[in-house]
Parts: structure tokens; C-alpha cells; sequence
């Protein structure tokens, strides 16, 4: 199983789930984040006080899925993050050790989905 | 001070305080319902104006509106800068109170007007062009149409239409533009699958505001302290209160939970509908409206708006053009002499001319302003730009136009 | 018009306005007191009591209140609908001011009082059973009430008792309901461990607008712009301002920080308690009733309920009914003839007599509203059920009654 | 009662509640400026300020600012828990209210002035040395120079200065004072690089009721509703408008983009600047003294503050102080008696003596109230401390001075 | 060393903490997230816009513990925040390679709890 | 590949990049949470409810690095966050599988920076 954290524009969180859809994958968690990364965000200005604005906003989207499922999911989130400007974030990809679902105690491959 | 009456001052001070108020009750009413990325900027629109138009009010926009008439169709400019427009009261206006008072209590619906317009176009639009826009729209729209019906001489104020405080200026002027800008500026990106309201208490508090304000917006358009404000007052308050539970039950009936974002609708669509009845009808007349303004406000923001499918994004048309309209054909039902010896009997009290020059006032003011309105928008377009970039929409327009966020977000 | 006077008029209908706004501002106590599921379901309750006890007022609940007397303890139904309530004052309720007007002011009270009974069963009941038990009760248990202590011929007005601006009627009248709502719908899931207030920014702003509108509540209730307006204006300031140290010293000696809940709850106690005697006491008198009730509803909210251990949540009872009850027994002590010839003199100024018909009037009324209101839930609870399930109280009313969240999360 | 006007009394009633919101409309303002771990300690300051210094206004406070002149510099205690100030009308201050309501009036201006400064220490004051100095200064600096300015037999009302509505006594008094806590309480730790505005929509909501009150404020200072007040009313919009559209201006001249902080940071101190102003000046001439009150306070909080590197945290110097001491110079310049009669001509209606006058005034409330206030603050700082420890400032005031969090996180 | 994300209901924070508490662990991170399982939302109405509220508002729970912990630590979070409906939540563990205490520096078992 | 998650107090946050921009690492990812742990918090009052406020105001830094960053950045985190006093919180570090870049669809180490 691996779990995966993309960081991506707060705008783009439709385009992602609806692509996520398409690959059959519909579970996920979704929160808020700043980022900094390569791209320059715009400086905010407060009375005498510039900031040059390091933290840009951003959303944090994880996905617990079976092993089968990684690539699909990581094309999906891809396409539907893509905009082709600085900022549109990363994809990081971890080796999930245990999943359970609450509910029933299931654990493993199938309390994933 | 000859003639000047203390509680008639006292009285119209006030209210024009509370007009006043409408426009930062309208900032919050507003930007509750837009994204946390640009609720500034619809704060920021609504607090310009304020700046901006008392400035162009005291230059020139009240000798456009209210000063010495032109023909029936506008002001011209001799009380430009105030000039003759003092302490004194000016008895073709108001005999009671200083002139000048007269004057700041129509600066506020100045102000306010041009605000309303914003729901259509937030979330979208320069702030470079949103100035120059407001600016001539209320030279070349709002002036003269206040004229008309309101200045000294103005053709449709001798017409012998009813608008009691500004159903068809303010309301009807500021929905047919609103229709306009949401036509010539398109839809939002990603309309209608728009994220709900960042903040709706914010939109609540603005709610509130307005309902307060809008006791000096109608009763004071009695221009004194006296049973005709108080009158205007109960059907101020009967309007809104009727239209808020019109709204909520429809909802309700309609299978769905009665909203708090419906039920303040429903109150601001009942204020709207109210303001051109307000000092000619019955309570029980004031219920009526309130009544019919919930539920079709409803049905024209949430069956009809869908299906047509512009993006008035805070429906300032769905409200204010529609609630405007509404209110201006049911004066013409239920506006009775006895509340209000000044005004006329509605079809209902035997009078079937009222609602036929209603429907002329109506018919012509909405025209005027969707038609220049529309030729205003597609100017700004053609020259500055209306909209801004895909980019920036993305962005948001609080960092792009304005270089700020409206909260932290961590720490 | 005959016998109307300007200034009051004006002074009447801004204290009406002021009034009304404490409805909203309520709703932002309350609502930034409760978890953030839930911050719409207040909102809501307040703002559709704004819309439905208007309407109810103008059918029946005037008329009730109000009209023409049935034995000392109600009125008749002769002014439904507002039949002869016009423009010419009323002498026998104010003879300087529109009769429609002493109405409405009078009507900002009916929209106020349920809605503070909200803060007791906030964040649990249904907003269908809180509809209809509010509309019961007002008709029930406030129309009567406010016939026996403001009606012309009402058993209490008669009686001697001293209520200036409504402690009974409104605070000890609501604060029962308060009491009985608390007992009948049970303890919200997770008492006490419920998580702290989730934006006391509103509650502040809340408190703010209660504050400032309570002097039209108060002042108002002298009916004019004149000396007594002026001296319950005092009194409501000082009451207000020595609650609000009260309360934070209070919190401070005992060992903790002052804080910001403890001022503005300390700020409205001491509203609550200066109502029955604004018109009543000299400055020096108000500071003493607010620093009571600044000691009082705290220690009645801090250290009595923990000990009861029922879940009043907002402190409805804790503080309006504690603060009505006790501002009703200091008026029988502070009181004096000499800011208020139409007053009495209490107990520090030689009349004993008086301080017992305060007892008894807060008794009877009490009582009345006490075993009334139970009984009504008890009613409401029977047919339509009070309180939602455990499920939706778990997921929040703001989602399951209204279909809405206050504020996004992401985005 | 003889003398009693109601309409004045109406008005006045309101004016006062009107400048009784601007505290609450500062605590927002200031409010949402801070960061998010400290806005409960700044508002609770603000309306700890509404409890504290009400009690001490009528205590002795009132007294020693317009009680029986002594020598010019202050009043004496006769009218001290007020002993003598009943509901008949002071002639010498104000002839057709009650005298109550004048003491009231001035009372929201004590109330005010004190919480003003809070903007300079915010975020790092112990909440007992804050209450601390601010009894000790609301005594020993306002009181007295509230007594020089407008009490009868002060000694600046005699020397023929003008100052309105109170731009020394409030204004260039807070300011300096704040300058003087800038700089006894030091900087803020990690000064310059403070995080941003927490909430932004908090700021606005507080500015747009600031401008609302200080119509009361101003306008309200005319004492009656009259011609003069409604100029003053005039005036104070213009100096708003302007002046929030020229600071939105600059910044955009200036490279950056038209801010919504920028635009309500220069309404304010437009308000700032036309108080003295108010009673005084044309319409052209109050937006004159707005514009440059944009222009001039955008410097100085914008280019001078951070050249000189003191951390005055929400600029009370730099828009108090500095719009404050312009306001009082361009009264000099633009003054006229043609507005009001009991004034007198500025430099530009030809009299140059009249600016001297507001040089001195200026300057003697400047330095009085910077060196007293220093002092008082060096001796707070003496014996109990005025600053929190720095692992206290990093936690926040909320929870170290006040036991509690604006905001929940989660849930 | 292992690492436990928990997304649990938001109003059971309370019994899960209690319930950890039990099994002596006490140290743990919780965040606002929102989540789209197989739980379907109240649908979301404002105006004319029905938004069928794909996302729901859940907790975040975050625990590093050392191996012999985990399922105590697994057992007292199901414990706590399961309802038997849906919507309850899942868990996941990670493997932990390193961990630190910033204030002493410390690192390994001894700087988990 | 390392992953790594920092919690740290609040308001060091501004010191931290500033040490790990020293190290030449400028892409992080910053979310509020709360936590608890050792520290005890300042019990929080309302009316008649006292909350022991357990949880605690601190702020979540993530970092994804090359092998070779690791320890530049957990020695810049702790030079940022450490003040000595209880509370001043932990590192966690992960392995972390795989990285892309949603703008390129650059992956493995290439794709961190
Ligand atoms: N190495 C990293 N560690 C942690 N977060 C990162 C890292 N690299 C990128 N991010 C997150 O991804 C966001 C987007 O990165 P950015 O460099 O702006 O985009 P791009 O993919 O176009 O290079 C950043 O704002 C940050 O939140
Ligand atoms: N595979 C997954 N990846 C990421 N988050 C998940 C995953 N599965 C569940 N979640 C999170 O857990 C929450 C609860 O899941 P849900 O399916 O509603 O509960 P249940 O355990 O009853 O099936 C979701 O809202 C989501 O935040
Ligand atoms: N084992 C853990 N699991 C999850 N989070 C932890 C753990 N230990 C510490 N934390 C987080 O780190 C923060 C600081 O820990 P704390 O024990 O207060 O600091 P210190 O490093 O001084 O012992 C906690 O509030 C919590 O958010």
C-alpha cells in the first residue's frame, strides 16, 4: 500500500478529484497548507509593512491507496493539477505500512477503499 | 434658523447616518458570499465608493440630480460645488431641515447604488475598471435618472408615478446594470461549481446592517419626524419580515431546509420591494409585498437565474433589479390615499392608472439604465479591460488587486 | 398632526431602530459562542424571530398586549391586524408620538424577548419545535405578561410595582423559559466537556450591539426625547459599565485573569438588572445595581449551575433570569421619586412597601412564565419532538437544520 | 422642563450613543490588525476602557474637565458622583439639553480617548499595568486638558483657539501619548517582520463603525441639531472621503497597489484631521484638509515611522498624533466664519493670528501630554512592570493576560 | 518506531484522546482536514447552488510511538472513535525511521514520548 | 529520499526558514495544528468551564530533501526552533519513496528542489 501527500493550487482541487474520479479513486483528505516553493508569490503590502510573501497558499491532498492504484492515481492528480506555471506543486509518494477502517476493524488491502 | 424644525433635523441626521451604514452593511453582505480570496476586494469596491462618490456628489452629482432643471431630463450645474446649497432649507426639497442635510441624505443613496452593482460583476473585475466605471455610470445613469424622478421639474417625477424612497433609482437602476456587467464580463472560471460562502455570518452581520439602515433609507425619505416616517418605518419592517419567512418556507416546502443565507435574501428582497410602496401602503399591504417579493425573488435567483445561466455572482439582479420591479407594479396594487394624502389609490383602492404609469416609470428607467449601462461596460472593456487575467482570477483578487489577504493563515 | 412632537418622534423612531439591531446583535453573542457546527442554527433563530414575531405582532400580539383590557389580564382582539393603530398618538400609552410608533417600539420587545430563550437550548433543538414553541409562547406566556405589566388596565400596572423598561416582561420572563428549556430538552452530548466558544470576536461584536442598543431599549422606554430619557440613558451606561468590572474583578480576585467573556457577560448582566430601574435611580444607585449583578450572575453562572448541573448553554437563565430578578428586588431598594416623579421610593428611601410589590410581581411572574413555558416544551416535545438526534447533534445543526456551513475550510 | 429642546435632546441622545459605538468600532479595528494570539487582549482593553473609565468620568472625572474653574487649569470636585448635574440644562455648555446628557456626551469622548493608544502598545502590555496607567493618565492628562480646552474658564477656550469636536483634547492627546508608550514599552519582539493583519474584514467592519460614530462625534458637538451641526456632519464625510481615496491614491502613484487597509487607514485619519475642523470650514475646505490628511498621515506612517524604527504597532501616533496636529494647523488655514459665526477666519480668509493661536494650542497639549505621559509610563514601568515577559508575548496576550483563545482550531 | 495518521469524526477527538490516555500515550498533532470516504455528506444549499458536499469536515490525528505501542496505541483509537457508522474514519502507520526532541536534542525511542 | 515533519511552537517559525535557508533549503510546507505534548498549557477559562487546554497552539513543518539534506535540515530546524524550554517539539523523519513534479512530471531526486 503506499500513501500519497500532493501539495497543489487551492484552485485546482475540482480538476484533481474529478481526475481521481475517472481512475476509480475516491477517497481522500483534503487541508489547508502554505507553501513555499519555487514560485515568487505576490508581496503583500500592510501600511508601512511589506511582506514579500514566502508562504503562498496552497491545499494538501493525501490518498491511501493499494499498490496497483499509485501510478493511476499519481497521473490523475497530474493532470488535474497541471497547469503548466511555477507552483503547481509536488507529488510525494510513501510506503504505507497498516490501514484500518475504524468502523469494522478491517485492516490491509481492503479497508482502503 | 427660519423654519428649520429640531426633531425633523434630529430625525434626518440620523438617517442619513444609517444610509450611510447600508454601504459597509453591504461590504459584509457581500463579502461573506465570495471566496476567502476576495473578500477584500468587494470590501475594498464598496468602501471606494463611499470615498469617490460623496467627493463626485458634493463636485457636481447633486446639481446633476437636484439642481435647477434642464428640460424635465437633468440638473445643471449651478450648485456645482455646493454653490447656494447651505444651512438654509430649501423649501422645493425639504422645509424643515437645512438644505445641506437634504443633500448628504441623497449623497448616501449615491453611494449606495453603484455598491449594489457589485454583486454582479465580484470576484472578476479591475479595480482600475471598476472605478472608472462607477464614476461615469453615476454621472451618466444614476444623475439623471434621480433628476427624473426625484429633482425639481423631472419629467417622471411630474408623470405622476410612485416611488416613495428610491425603488426605481436606486433598485431597478442598479439590477438592469447589474444584469448588464454579469452579461458583458461572463462567468466566473469554474462557474456554477463555485466554492459556497467563505464566511456567512459576515453575511448575516451585513444583512443586519442593512435592515437596520434602510429605517433611515425609507422612513427617512419622509424627510421629517413625523406619522409618515413611522408609517414607512412599519412597512419597512413588515416587508422585510414577511420576505424573510416567504423565503425560508418555500425552501422549506420546496423539500429543502429553510437557509440562513435564504431567509436574509429573503429580508434584503423584501427591503428592496418595500422601498417604492413603503409610504403608501397599509401594513397589511406591506405583508403582501414582503410576501410576493420573498417568493419571487426566490424563484428568479435560484429556477430562473439556473436556467438562463449568467453569473450574477451575488445576484444583485435576482434581488435588486427583480425585488425593484416587483415593488414598483405592487405599489400600483396597493397604494392607498389614506396613508398617505401626498400619494394615490392603487388598482386595489379603485385606481387602475397608478399601475399603468407605475409600468411606464418602470419600463423606461430599467431600459435606460440596462442600455447604457451595457454601452458603459463595453466602453471600459474595449479600452481598459473589464476583467482580470485567468491568471489572477485563479489568484484571487485580494493579492492581485490589492496586495493583501484577508486572514492569516497560520501562526 | 395633533399633539405630536417632532423631537420625541425622532427620538422614538431611532430608539425603535436601536432596538431592533439587538436581535442581530444577540445573534452574534450567542452565535460566537457556540461551536462552529452550530453558529448558523443561532443565527437563523434569531433572525427568523425578527421576521415571524413581527408578523405575529401586527395580527394579534399587540392587540393581546396592548388593546382594549379583559379583566386585568388580556387584551382583546380589537386591534388585530392594527385596526385604529395610525398615525395620531395614543394618549394613554404615549401622547407625543404616532401610535403606530409606540407600537413598533413595543414590537422590537415581542422580537427580542424569545430570542433569548435561544441561548438555552442552543446547539439541540429542532428548528421546526423552536418555531412553533416560540410563536406558542409568545402568544402565551409574553402577550399576557406584557398586558398585566404595560396594558392599560393590566392587573400589575395597578398594582404599583416598578418595571421601567421591561425587567420583568422580558429578562425574568425569559429567563424562566430559559430555566424550563434547559430542564425539558436535557444536557447537550458531551456536558460539561464542550469545546470553548468558537469565535469570541462575535461575541464581543455581539455584546457591542447589545450595549448600544440598549440604550433605545432603556432611554426609549421614557417615550420621549426629555430628562428621564436622559437619566435611564445614565443608569444604562453605569449599569452596564460597573457589571463589566464587577464581573472581571470578581474573576480576577478569585484567582484567575479578567477576561474577555467574563466583561461582556458582566456588561450585560448589568443591562439586564438596570432594566427594571433605569428610570428609577440616581447615578450612584445604577453603579450599585450593576456591580451586583456583575457578582451575582457570576456567581450564579460560575459557581451555582456547575453545582445544578443542568445545561443552560448560553447562560440565558443564568444571566437574564438571575439579572431580571435581582434588578426587579434593587429597584424596590434604590429607588427614589426624586429622578422620577411617576416612580416610587424604594426601600433606601424610606418606603418598605415598595420592595414587596417588586416581590411579589417577580413571583407571580415567574411563576406564570415558569410553569407555562414547561408545560408548552413539554407539549411541543410530545407531538413534534425538541430536540434533533444524537446523530445530527453530532454532525452539527448548521448542516442538518439548514443545509449550510458558516465558513469554508479549504480554499 | 425649561430650555429643553427635543429635537437637540433627540439628536444629542443618539450622538452620544453614536460616539458610545466608536470604543467597540475601535476594538475591531485595532482589533483585527493584531495577530490572531492577541486580539481578544486588545479588545477587551477597548472595553474594559468602556466600564473603568465611565465609572471614573462620573466619580470625579467630569468634575475635574468641566466642574467650577480653578485658576484656568482645572475644575474642583464640586460636582464630583455628580452633585449638581441633574436633568435641567447647563446654560454654559449646552442650553437645551439636559445637562445629564452633556456630561454623557463628553463621557464617550473619555471613554475613547484612553483606548486610542492602545494602538501603540499593543500586543505587549501586562493587562494590570494597562489599567493602571490608563486611570492614572485619564485623570492627570485628559481631564485637566479637557478642562484648558472646554471648560469654562480654561484657559485655552479663552485664548481663542479653535478646536471643534476635540482634535487636541482627544487626538493630538492620544497621539502623543502613544508616541511616548511607543517608546517607553520598546519594540515588539521580531519587529519589523510582524506577521500580517490576522483579519483584515475585522479592521473594515471596526472602520466603517468608527465613521458611522463619528458623526455622533462630531456632529454631535454642535450640541443641537441645527445648521451648524449638520455642516459638521458634512465636513466630517468629505474629510473621510477624501482622505481614504487619497492614502488609496499614493499608494498606487507610489508603485504598489490601492490597498483596503491603506483606504480605511486614510479614512481615519481624515476623521482625525476634520475634527477640529468639523464646525469650521467649507465643503471644499474639508476635502482639503481630507486629502492632505491622506497624503500627509500615509507619510508619516508609511516613510517617516520606518526611518525612525519605533514600533508605534497600529500606528496610534502616526494617524492619531500626526492627523491630529494637522487637522489643528489646517483649522488655522481653512477656518471661516461665514460657516459658523461663533468660529473665526483662518489664513485664507485673511486672518494669520488664528493659526498662531492653533500653533501654541498644539504645542502646548503636544508637549504637556507627550512629558506626562512618559513620566506616568516610566512609572508604571518602575513599580509594576508595563511589559510581559517575552515568553508571554510569544504565547500571546489572549492566553497569558486573559485565559483565552479568540478562535477554536479544531472541531 | 511507527507513525499513526488517524482520521477520525470530529466530535470523538475527546473519547480517542481519553481512551490513548488509558494505554499511558498522551503526546500526539490534530488538525482540521476535510475527507471524502464512503460517508455521504447533507448536502449544502446557498441560493441557487446545491453543492453535494463531497468534503467532510474530519480530525486529523498524528501519533509516533515505538513499536511496542502501536497497537495499543491502534486499539485505543478504534476504541474511541468508532460508532459503528459510516464515516468513522481510518487509520494508517507509517514506518518511522528517525525521530527527534528539539529541545535536547535527543533522538531515537527516548525522544517519542 | 527523506520526508521530514517538524512540529514546532508558533512563533519560531520565521527563525527556522531563515536556518534552513542557510543550509540552501528554501521548499517547505507549513499547516497550523495543535498539539500536545509535555508542555502544560495555560488552562483556558470560559464562564464556568475551565479547559484544561490540553492541546496547544504549534505549527507543522514538512520538508522533503535529498539523503544528503537530511541532517543540514534537522540541525537548521533545531537551531530555528529550539528556546530550551518544554515544548519546543519534534522531528519525525520518513523515507520517502518517490517525488514528482506536477509542473514537469520530473520525479526521483531531481524533482525535490
Ligand atoms: N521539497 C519540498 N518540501 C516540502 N514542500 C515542498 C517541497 N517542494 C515543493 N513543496 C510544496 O509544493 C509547493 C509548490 O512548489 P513550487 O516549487 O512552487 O512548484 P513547482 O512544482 O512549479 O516547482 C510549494 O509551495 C510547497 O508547499
Ligand atoms: N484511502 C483513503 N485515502 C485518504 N483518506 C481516506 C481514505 N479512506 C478514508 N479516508 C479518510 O477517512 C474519512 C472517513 O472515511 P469513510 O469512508 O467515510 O469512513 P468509513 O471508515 O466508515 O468507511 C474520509 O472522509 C477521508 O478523510
Ligand atoms: N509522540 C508524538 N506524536 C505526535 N506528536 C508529538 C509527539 N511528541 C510531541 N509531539 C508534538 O510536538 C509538540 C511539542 O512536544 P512537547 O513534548 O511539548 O515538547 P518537548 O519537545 O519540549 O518535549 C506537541 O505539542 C505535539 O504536537
Amino acid at each position: 500500500m503506499k500513501y500519497i501527500i500532493a501539495i497543489i493550487q487551492p484552485d485546482r482541487l475540482d480538476e484533481v478529484m474529478a481526475a481521481l474520479e475517472e481512475e476509480d479513486i475516491n477517497l481522500i483528505t483534503v487541508s489547508d497548507v502554505m507553501g513555499r516553493g519555487r514560485q515568487k508569490g505576490v508581496a503583500e503590502v500592510y501600511r508601512s509593512y511589506v511582506d514579500r510573501n514566502r508562504l503562498l497558499r496552497k491545499l494538501k491532498v493525501e490518498i491511501a491507496v493499494n499498490d496497483e492504484f499509485l501510478w493511476p492515481a499519481v497521473d490523475a492528480i497530474t493532470r488535474g493539477a497541471r497547469t503548466g506555471h511555477i507552483g503547481d506543486g509536488k507529488i510525494f509518494v510513501f510506503d504505507l505500512e497498516e490501514c484500518l477502517r475504524i468502523r469494522t476493524g478491517e485492516s490491509g488491502c481492503g479497508a482502503i477503499g | 434658523m427660519a423654519g428649520i424644525d429640531t426633531g425633523d433635523t434630529a430625525w434626518m441626521i440620523v438617517a442619513t447616518a444609517l444610509v450611510m451604514l447600508m454601504t459597509p452593511g453591504l461590504a459584509f453582505f457581500y463579502g461573506g458570499l465570495v471566496r476567502r480570496k476576495n473578500v477584500l476586494s468587494v470590501m475594498m469596491q464598496c468602501f471606494m465608493l463611499l470615498g469617490v462618490m460623496s467627493i463626485q456628489w458634493v463636485l457636481f452629482g447633486y446639481s446633476l440630480a437636484f439642481g435647477p432643471d434642464q428640460g424635465g431630463v437633468i440638473g445643471d450645474f449651478s450648485w456645482a460645488a455646493l454653490a447656494g446649497v447651505g444651512q438654509e432649507p430649501n423649501a422645493d426639497y425639504a422645509a424643515t431641515i437645512p438644505h445641506q442635510l437634504f443633500m448628504l441624505f441623497q449623497m448616501m443613496f449615491a453611494v449606495l447604488t453603484p455598491a449594489l452593482i457589485v454583486g454582479a460583476f465580484a470576484e472578476r473585475m479591475k479595480f482600475s475598471a471598476f472605478l472608472i466605471f462607477s464614476v461615469l455610470w453615476a454621472t451618466v445613469v444614476y444623475d439623471p435618472m434621480a433628476h427624473w424622478v426625484w429633482g425639481v421639474g423631472g419629467w417622471l417625477r411630474e408623470l405622476g408615478a410612485l416611488d416613495f424612497a428610491g425603488g426605481t433609482v436606486v433598485h431597478i437602476n442598479a439590477g438592469m446594470a447589474a444584469l448588464a456587467a454579469a452579461l458583458v464580463i461572463g462567468k466566473r472560471k469554474g462557474h456554477p461549481d463555485i466554492s459556497p460562502p467563505h464566511n456567512l455570518p459576515f453575511a448575516i452581520l451585513g444583512a443586519a446592517l442593512l435592515w437596520f439602515g434602510w429605517f433611515g433609507f425609507n422612513a427617512g425619505s419622509a424627510l421629517g419626524a413625523n406619522g409618515l416616517s413611522v408609517s414607512a418605518f412599519l412597512a419597512t419592517q413588515l416587508g422585510a419580515a414577511a420576505a424573510a419567512v416567504a423565503w425560508a418556507v418555500v425552501e422549506w416546502i420546496k423539500g429543502r431546509r429553510p437557509t440562513a443565507l435564504g431567509t436574509i435574501s429573503g429580508a434584503v428582497a423584501g427591503l428592496v420591494a418595500i422601498t417604492p410602496a413603503a409610504g403608501f401602503v397599509t401594513p397589511l399591504g406591506a405583508l403582501g409585498i414582503g410576501a410576493l417579493a420573498g417568493l419571487v425573488c426566490y424563484l428568479s435567483v435560484v429556477v430562473v437565474k439556473g436556467k438562463l445561466g449568467y453569473d450574477d455572482s451575488l445576484d444583485a439582479f435576482g434581488v435588486h433589479g427583480v425585488g425593484g420591479m416587483l415593488g414598483a407594479l405592487l405599489t400600483g396594487l396597493w397604494a392607498t390615499a389614506t396613508v398617505n394624502p401626498g400619494g394615490a389609490d392603487g388598482l386595489f383602492h379603485g385606481n387602475a392608472a397608478l399601475l399603468l404609469w407605475q409600468f411606464v416609470a418602470l419600463l423606461v428607467c430599467a431600459a435606460y439604465s440596462f442600455v447604457l449601462s451595457y454601452g458603459l461596460l463595453k466602453l471600459v472593456d474595449r479600452t481598459l479591460g473589464l476583467r482580470v487575467s485567468e491568471d489572477k482570477e485563479n489568484i484571487g483578487l485580494d493579492l492581485t488587486q490589492h496586495s493583501e489577504s484577508a486572514y492569516t493563515l497560520v501562526g
